[in-house]
């Protein structure tokens, strides 16, 4: 049976008792990371580092037409509000913004933001880091690549790499 | 049971949703994965040909031995290759 | 003799053959994350991850005024620049930005950014956390603080949380 | 010698920076704190007073046993504070 037997990784938990605001949106559209930036800030003169992570839609020399990426309505949305809870509980934040696009991306484009807000620089840098690692682990999204003949349409496979890279949060913060 | 298939599962059976009406002694996600290979060969494609499947159980995800009392949507997809 | 025995950590280096763009200005007035990001990525498709790190001016529950940055011209150019190259060459970078300023900035205020692309997410958040560890330690930039009520004005003294963030870059990568 | 102060050293000294004719026998950065402590009471403070300071020689970092010879501009200034 080719069902895995460890579907995905649970999440750390620690007991942080102050989880911040958490924005988290599922569009095909795409955003500006500047007004996302303003939004998280407005305001506030607490925050001393803001980590902002993008991904993007890369070219591997030509190989790429473009991504298809399909996603689980709903459960997108709650799973990456876990592993955003998960973070705020693991480091003192003051806000994260996650963003996360579907639909038909060209090479260049935008994919997905996630912005973490701390007062101190290490927290912003681990959580943004963490909460990579478990969205590309746990959030139902699944990439096709377009090639540039036409033809040939892949999924992409998900990447034992992504997998490892959880173990490094199994220690202690 | 709502059934929905994302990726290259909903390519080899060819729906993205479905309702069932799955046999009552099926009590995991094994076993309704046993019992669809036995829907067709786009199910034995899907469920039994090349490449890992994962599940969620009404948006949550859940372990082949997970029970599905209770559950109103099955989900079946490869790994996650977002972010 | 209160004279440092050792003035700074020695930057790690590697063997990497293929250093990037690197650009770094020292300025006084705001910058614009947008407009660094557009400049780096401007007509490329090979980059998979970006990495912003912006740090802010941060008022502690109001007892900031503002914060004075002195540095020294030439100097913190010079020593930035050491840092950038030392991270292209231990990480496959695909451009590097950083931007301090200097002068008088008010709680909420942009301090510095730093920016880092490359095709994959770890090396872009290894690389900037990198960036700013070593920033903090060798660039020339020195804090005053104003406090609200006008008469106490200090100047910051160095974390020692900051000088051990650099051992965690002896390790090989 | 061109000698350049920043932060709570500059403001000790009273001086951004000075040249200074510097006695031939400094050999090292130590040798030239050593001898600025004896130029008078804000050197003594800057110097000899609370805190570490830090040295560049020509606008690199610099240990203080580093020779002085053939340099143009030396900096002194408390441990960094940017970011």
């Amino acid at each position: 049976m080719p069902v895995s037997e460890i579907p995905v990784s649970d999440l750390p938990v620690s007991d942080l008792p102050a989880p911040c605001a958490i924005d988290i949106r599922i569009i095909e559209g795409d955003f500006d990371p500047a007004a996302e930036t303003a939004a998280l800030c407005a305001g506030r003169t607490d925050i001393g580092a803001l980590v902002t992570f993008t991904g993007l839609c890369r070219d591997e020399q030509g190989a790429l037409a473009a991504l298809e990426l399909e996603h689980y309505p709903g459960m997108a949305e709650a799973e990456i509000a876990r592993v955003a809870e998960a973070a705020t509980h693991r480091w003192p934040l003051l806000g994260v913004r996650i963003i996360h696009r579907y639909g038909k991306l060209m090479p260049g484009e935008r994919i997905v933001l996630v912005m973490t807000a701390s007062s101190h620089r290490a927290n912003a840098f681990a959580a943004a880091d963490f909460i990579m690692d478990f969205l590309k682990n746990r959030a139902p999204f699944w990439k096709k690549e377009h090639k540039p003949d036409g033809t040939a349409k892949d999924w992409v496979d998900a990447k034992e790499i992504d997998e490892h890279a959880l173990k490094r949060w199994d220690q202690a913060t | 049971m709502k059934l929905v298939y994302f990726a290259w599962v909903r390519e080899r059976i060819g729906l993205a949703e479905e309702e069932r009406e799955l046999p009552p002694e099926l009590a995991t996600i094994a076993d309704v994965i046993t019992w669809l290979r036995q829907q067709g060969e786009p199910y034995e494609h899907a469920f039994g040909g090349a490449g890992t499947i994962r599940a969620a159980l009404d948006k949550t995800h859940a372990k082949p031995n997970a029970a599905i009392a209770g559950v109103r949507e099955i989900a079946f997809f490869p790994p996650m290759t977002g972010g």
